[in-house]
């Protein structure tokens, strides 16, 4: 059976949205699945927002862009009240939890709420706030595997980048328990 | 000195601190919290302000209105201060 | 007729806007040219980036679209591989240097990377210059070889075939692709470089050595006669590329409904002929991929009073008018589009051809009463 | 709003009812919304929104008309002058002006510039220079400096290979048809003030139909620049300032 | 639907050029922007000579084609009746401003004044720039009324159906003319002042007053959603045009033979026809004179097996893929060209006619034998 | 021919072997036939033929290609620099000249001129200045006088509808890019040895990549301006040249 | 039955070669006959080379175009060159002597050499040189009348050049007796 | 006084009397027949040409061909003539 899952990442420029997208599509292009990545191009851009959608299937892909998602990455307000509504019944929904005033309030779809900017403050590198949220997402819809994304990590990092790998790591990790967490306590 | 007090579009407010750094009273500064548009956006941090118009002039999203006390025909200082100080446009 | 072009072992993931630029330099560019626009400037980007690696390409930010193409114009006459690259408005502003390049049988690459028309319009992908691109935006009878990628290996390989079809045929190539295809990531293998053999370019303007007449590069000839006389060799010209059509058939030997698409909208059209055909609905697809010389005798071949035609284009019905005058009434022939930036779903277009299948069926009904 | 206030409060600032309530889509500290305001408090003042037609360019500033609230065009990339061109010689007794960045006014439309300059077109021409091509992701402008950094110029901009930047107000100051050429900026409150009487002198000149007012913004791009906006206004005074100093490029008789 | 045109009682031997240019001011022409090129210099040229005598009128000689187009865009923005006029590389160049225009529904007329291309070509007449006019020269969907003259009355008289067709469905009509019409003298009645009732311009930008919103002339829309909306209202304008279809018929309905052909072609093809008739031959012919909306209807009308259709054009063939269109295979449809600047004469359209005659002999004599 | 000649005599001056002998289609007396010879004697005595490509533009000389004996392009209307440009870049050690008109390069084509020489194209770029347009019939030019009678300004150019004339030449002068600007004529002897100077001092400084070489020249059209070629070439003396002045504009210190 | 003449007028600029095609047209279109007149234009003229084609004819003509033709007038050589062998079998070649170097040698068309420029000189203008052939064509080829002429020449000629036409009808009849002449030697 | 000559190709000149008029001596003049062209073309009327060159010169046509004696080291002026005067190119 296809097994295509469509992403929004969407929050301001400088958070790691377009490069989130990236690594999710560079990791399952190393597992063999079929991949798009569509960023927002353009004076869409102005005002600092940013986004791509993310396509990772078994089968070839159609249309890069689409407009309903099964899954969405939120990392600011403004793209809350934009895609809020594009979540197909059933998705899901991840949220940077400092960014957003007025969450959802969506019954049909899963929530996960992640605290990312703080616990990466945390850590000492508040860049490191996508890699925490990746892993809650990735932990939720394991499109790609946490392994996988650290090999591309590898790939796709400068050399002299690769010393930040393990930070990754622990993000991804971070991310993973939030996300387990927050099922149990739903 | 002349009173005066400023009123911030806070939604409008982009948070990029020219006002801030055309102060000459250093009265405005960033708040902590965000507006929907995810920026900490200008405020008036405190009552020094002389209604200078200085950062309404550089204000690149015409978002600060400047209040300043009516002068008495005889330029008495009243400092007065005005009901409101941030509000949301 | 492919080029045969040596690609990659591993694959990339780029944007089709830098996967087509470093296809070029790989393809042998000597010279770029271009402007800015939006959803293309990445190609410029990407060059400009590259360049400190390959010394020996020029990749100049021209003033204007117009000083681009007369650029190219110059490059092209001094022999060497040239392209230019652009979206929309920009290749409107290049028109009449299009018209000249054509006129003065010169081999170079123009990408226009569609966004939503008319006006400024839209930075969105669309199909909306099909017309321009196929009958000639600008003056006189002149062709382009227009080939339409639809995925960002494509916006790679065509590439080369642009390139080689241009050179081999002395006239101006263009890749007719859109926003999206320039602006999506994709796994691609790069073409590999060399594998484009060097123009013969004996009529160059190189500088006249003794031994030759000088060589001068025109499209003008007061005399009319004379310039028939171009035309009629354009033509000729014109006549020969016809074997360079190409096209991707899938499913249509069995179809009650073919889909015609090009670019994007193919693929799309694949995904709607998958749902289809999942509800027992013989669909197929025919995508061609150049759109000039455009496959005519091809579709013709399946021209067929019990068939049906289904084109799905990103603008308001421009190759639909080709399909109708390849099956030259033959089979019926409907359109279905969306315009000014927007991309038809495989949903809406399944919905379509549930709505011709019905047809048919009714047709097929009363035909049975006769 | 003043009606909630203390009655011993008057405003002395407030945004001009010539600007719409549209929120800008500039990016944070953008100069184009000050240049905007600036040139709408001046229309605003001088009572002559009714009888102004503005044109926008194709660059960050196309949708200036979601902003000024006066009938305005929006034009082709470059051909803003010739739009304002067409709009002046059949409206000869409104108020015309052009609105162009760097890349539309000095790249494209330079012909256009030149000769709607050189026809001596009574328009005010405000030309927006931010040294890069704001709109389409900040690549290489005709006025980017030389060395500077760009998306289209990723080693620095090389005048050896690309020429220098290009000083076109010095030059279209040479045109007859230029009645007052200037070069402002909007970073302080100083600059801010000087550019309204700039603008206003063009509208009164306009009156009196003198010919083209040409007035050059120096302004910054934080979002092309990669750099805050307090850190480009500074870099724009270290760095744009000595290569287009701000001051009277050609001030006629009567406004000296 | 022709404008109810009043003609002075007396001709005057014309130009083209000049009685377009004299039937412009008649027709309330406000500003006229123009860069010379030959062969259509003379409506600028008499347009400034005659100034003084209009001295509400602006005549403008721009800098190049695009900054008049731009121009035209400034002017017609401002709600006046405005025109330019160039011939086919000058309108090549138009391409950008042109589309901008349409997306804008901006009303204004263009005329080209064709020569032979592609390039610089001849300056000889010329019809290669039909598919440039009727199908969208510019990047999108948009479309111009073209409307095609045949002889200097027709120069003339256009002006005024081109101003009233353009300010009726708010969009750019072109006068798409040749050399030979814009060069050469005939009779002419020319058209009187003051038959064109003056437009309703509420959305013009003059200025805003207190009692309005603000008017806004653009073509932008970023929203690609907006963007398609913008294109279905332009689509649905193009559909409601289609009442003002234009087209000549001549001795068709006893017609073997159809020749089809638009402006001079169409003077020579009546020769032809007369030539042909002497000789016994039933041949017709039809000339569309709105290209654009084209006749389709019309010419399907007349569309049998038993008939056939012969294009004629100078170009390579373009006008005959929308007569192919038109018939839609129920007849055989023949193209006669001639390029770059020449003109079919009746003899070698006789020849044509004649072959066409046998063809149909051997055709019917076959189907005997069925 | 010369050995038909007594033995005491010897050529001093013939037509260069780099024109071809096709008979120019120019109007008698037309300097555009002085101007074509002048470059090519200068490519011939030079030796530099061989490694040497043109570009014509559209206006009477758009046939240069036909009586230059050298490889040729022939660009489009006001295109001829921006032609240049990619001939240059591609051929970096070739010598490249455009050769244009008035109309040409200082109207339609004013934005590639100005950009092709702030990039400091390494070509030489030959403006033939008649203050008409010959090829097509006559009209203005952006250069033609004030109060000059063309068929598009029946009663005399008015400035104040038009503009004056462009001193292009001037503006140019002044982008860094170039290198040695002069304006010339061809009326006389004198002139014509003048800029036959002028064109090789050009030549010479393109081997050393010193940038752009922009020579004008003054020249007539008898047929443009209704007169005979004598006092065609009078008229000018005194009616462009008060204008347009002969001299050098940009003299570069190795040439002083 | 369909009359219709098909006439190349051709020689220098200044010769008035392009108005007398224009005479010949007014008169005839005055005479209720079509008629088109087609110049040479453009960089053709370049050289100072004129040439016009008239057609009058007693119905609509189709192109203004011809390539052959029943009459040329020719006043110089080149013209000569170019249009001579152009003129159908039995039409009508009218020169103006003085330009011409090499006459024609066709022997199956009328040839008329007329010393017209001699002619006006004698007169006293030159430039009338125009009228005089005219004369001699129309006296061959009557298309249209003399009266009919110089009605056209009274219309189209501003009232202060009407004294000329006087001088004007003098030219045409002489050039109607060369032609009346000339008919009687060949 | 150097002795010279020219040759000029009258099928070529356009008898534009730029070369008359730039000749020091006077010694060119407008032939009194045509050539094919239709134009008086340039001829040599006088035998006082010094092959200065100014003819050539200004020549739009390059129609002229300019020969001067050949001077003999000593600096002889010869004054033979050449057997050519005007000749068709
Ligand atoms: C014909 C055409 N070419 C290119 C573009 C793309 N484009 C849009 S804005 C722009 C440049 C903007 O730069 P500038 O004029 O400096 O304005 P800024 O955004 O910096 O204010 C370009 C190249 C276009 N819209 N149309
Ligand atoms: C796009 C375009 N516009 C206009 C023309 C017509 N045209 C040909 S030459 C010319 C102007 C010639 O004037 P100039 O450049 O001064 O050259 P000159 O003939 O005076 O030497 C024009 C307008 C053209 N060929 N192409
Ligand atoms: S008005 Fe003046 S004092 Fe008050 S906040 Fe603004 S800048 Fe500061
Ligand atoms: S200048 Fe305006 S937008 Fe910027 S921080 Fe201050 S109030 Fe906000
Ligand atoms: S990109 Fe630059 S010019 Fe455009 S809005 Fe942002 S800061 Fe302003
Ligand atoms: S028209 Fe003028 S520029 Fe052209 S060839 Fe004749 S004289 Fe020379
Ligand atoms: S060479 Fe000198 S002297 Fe001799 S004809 Fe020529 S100009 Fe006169
Ligand atoms: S200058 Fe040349 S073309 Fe002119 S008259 Fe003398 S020889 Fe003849
Ligand atoms: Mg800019
Ligand atoms: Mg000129």
């Amino acid at each position: 059976m296809v097994q295509t899952q469509e992403i929004i990442i969407a929050g301001f420029g400088g958070q790691g949205v377009l490069s989130m997208g990236q690594i999710i599509s560079y990791s399952a292009m190393k597992e063999g699945k079929e991949v798009s990545w569509m960023p927002a191009y353009g004076p869409e851009m102005r005002g600092g927002t940013a986004n791509c959608i993310v396509i990772v299937s078994s089968k070839k892909i159609s249309s890069p862009m689409v407009t309903t998602f099964d899954s969405a990455i939120i990392l600011n307000q403004p793209s809350l009240d934009k895609f809020d509504s594009k979540v197909k019944p059933g998705g899901l929904l991840v949220c940077e939890q400092s960014t957003i005033i007025t969450p959802s309030t969506r019954t049909d779809i899963e929530i996960l709420t992640i605290p990312a900017v703080e616990q990466a403050v945390k850590m000492g590198k508040r860049q490191i706030a996508n890699m925490i949220i990746l892993g809650a997402f990735l932990e939720r819809r394991p499109v790609v595997s946490i392994s996988n994304v650290l090999l591309a990590l590898k790939e796709v990092l400068p050399e002299r980048h690769h010393h930040l790998i393990p930070l990754n790591e622990e993000a991804l990790q971070i991310g993973q328990h939030f996300a387990a967490e927050h099922l149990q306590t739903v | 000195m002349i009173s005066g007090t400023v009123i911030i579009a806070t939604e409008i407010c982009k948070g990029c601190e020219l006002c801030i750094a055309s102060c000459p009273q250093e009265s405005l500064g960033l708040s902590t919290s965000i507006n929907r548009k995810g920026y900490r956006y200008a405020t008036l941090l405190r009552n020094n302000c002389t209604g200078c118009v200085n950062c309404a002039l550089v204000c690149p999203d015409s978002a600060i209105t400047v209040y300043r006390e009516i002068k008495s025909t005889k330029r008495q200082s009243q400092s007065a201060q005005p009901t409101v100080a941030t509000q949301t446009a | 007729m492919s080029t045969i072009i040596q690609h990659d072992e591993n694959p990339k993931l780029m944007k089709g806007n830098e996967a087509l630029a470093e296809a070029s330099f790989r393809a042998g560019l000597k010279a770029y040219f271009g402007y800015p626009i939006t959803p293309q400037s990445e190609i410029l980007e990407y060059l400009t980036e590259q360049a400190p690696n390959h010394k020996d390409v020029i990749v100049l930010q021209a003033e204007s679209e117009v000083a681009s193409i007369n650029m190219v114009y110059g490059a092209a006459g001094a022999g060497v591989r040239t392209m230019t690259t652009s979206s929309s408005p920009g290749i409107s502003l290049m028109q009449e240097g299009i018209s000249y390049i054509a006129a003065a049988e010169l081999p170079c690459l123009i990408v226009n990377v569609q966004r939503g028309g008319p006006g400024l319009g839209t930075i969105q992908p669309s199909q909306g210059d099909y017309f321009q691109a196929t009958k000639g935006g600008g003056h006189g009878d002149y062709h382009l070889i227009v080939l339409a990628p639809s995925s960002v290996q494509e916006m790679a390989d065509f590439v080369f075939d642009g390139f080689r079809l241009a050179e081999e045929y002395r006239m101006p190539a263009m890749i007719l692709s859109d926003g999206a295809l320039g602006q999506m990531m994709e796994k691609v293998y790069l073409p590999k470089s060399g594998s484009l053999p060097k123009q013969e370019v004996e009529w160059a303007t190189t500088g006249k050595p003794a031994s030759r007449e000088r060589n001068y590069i025109t499209s003008l000839h007061m005399d009319p006669e004379k310039m028939e006389l171009v035309n009629l060799h354009l033509q000729d010209k014109y006549r020969k590329l016809k074997q360079e059509v190409r096209c991707e058939l899938i499913n249509t030997n069995d179809a009650d409904i073919i889909l015609v698409a090009f670019g994007l909208t193919a693929r799309i059209c694949n995904k709607a002929m998958e749902a289809a055909r999942a509800k027992g609905i013989n669909v197929g697809v025919i995508r061609p991929i150049t759109l000039y010389p455009f496959p005519y005798e091809i579709i013709a071949s399946f021209a067929d009073p019990m068939r049906m035609f289904l084109t799905v284009e990103m603008n308001a019905g421009q190759m639909v008018e080709d399909v109708r005058l390849a099956v030259n009434g033959k089979s019926s022939v409907y359109f279905k589009g969306r315009m000014g930036g927007m991309i038809p779903t495989p949903e809406e277009i399944l919905l379509e051809i549930e709505a011709l299948t019905e047809k048919q069926r009714t047709m097929s009904q009363s035909a049975g009463y006769l | 709003m003043s009606t909630t206030m203390n009655g011993t409060m008057e405003i002395v600032y407030e945004k001009p009812k010539t600007l719409t309530d549209n929120p800008t889509h500039y990016c944070p500290g953008c100069g184009h919304g000050v240049i905007h305001r600036v040139l709408m408090e001046v229309i605003n003042e001088m009572g002559i929104a009714e009888q102004t037609v503005g044109v926008a360019p194709v660059g960050c500033s196309v949708f200036a008309y979601n902003y000024m609230n006066i009938d305005m065009q929006e034009a082709a990339h470059g051909r803003a002058s010739a739009v304002a061109t067409g709009v002046r010689r059949v409206l000869p007794d409104k108020f015309v002006f052009s609105y162009q960045g760097d890349g539309d006014l000095a790249a494209i439309g330079t012909g256009e510039t030149i000769h709607t300059i050189n026809r001596g077109e009574n328009i005010l021409m405000v030309f927006v220079n931010n040294g890069i091509y704001g709109m389409t992701g900040g690549q290489m402008a005709p006025t980017s400096l030389c060395g500077m950094i760009t998306s289209t110029t990723p080693y620095g901009r090389d005048e050896h290979f690309i020429g220098h930047p290009l000083k076109i107000t010095e030059m279209i100051a040479q045109l007859p048809g230029a009645y007052y050429v200037a070069r402002h900026s909007v970073h302080t409150p100083a600059a801010v003030r000087k550019l309204k009487k700039a603008f206003k002198a063009s509208f009164e000149s306009q009156k009196e139909k003198k010919g083209t007012c040409f007035i050059e913004v120096v302004s910054n791009c934080p979002s092309g620049w990669k750099m805050n906006p307090l850190e480009a206004n500074e870099w724009m005074e270290k760095n744009m300032f000595p290569y287009f100093p701000p001051g009277d490029i050609k001030l006629p008789a009567t406004m000296k």
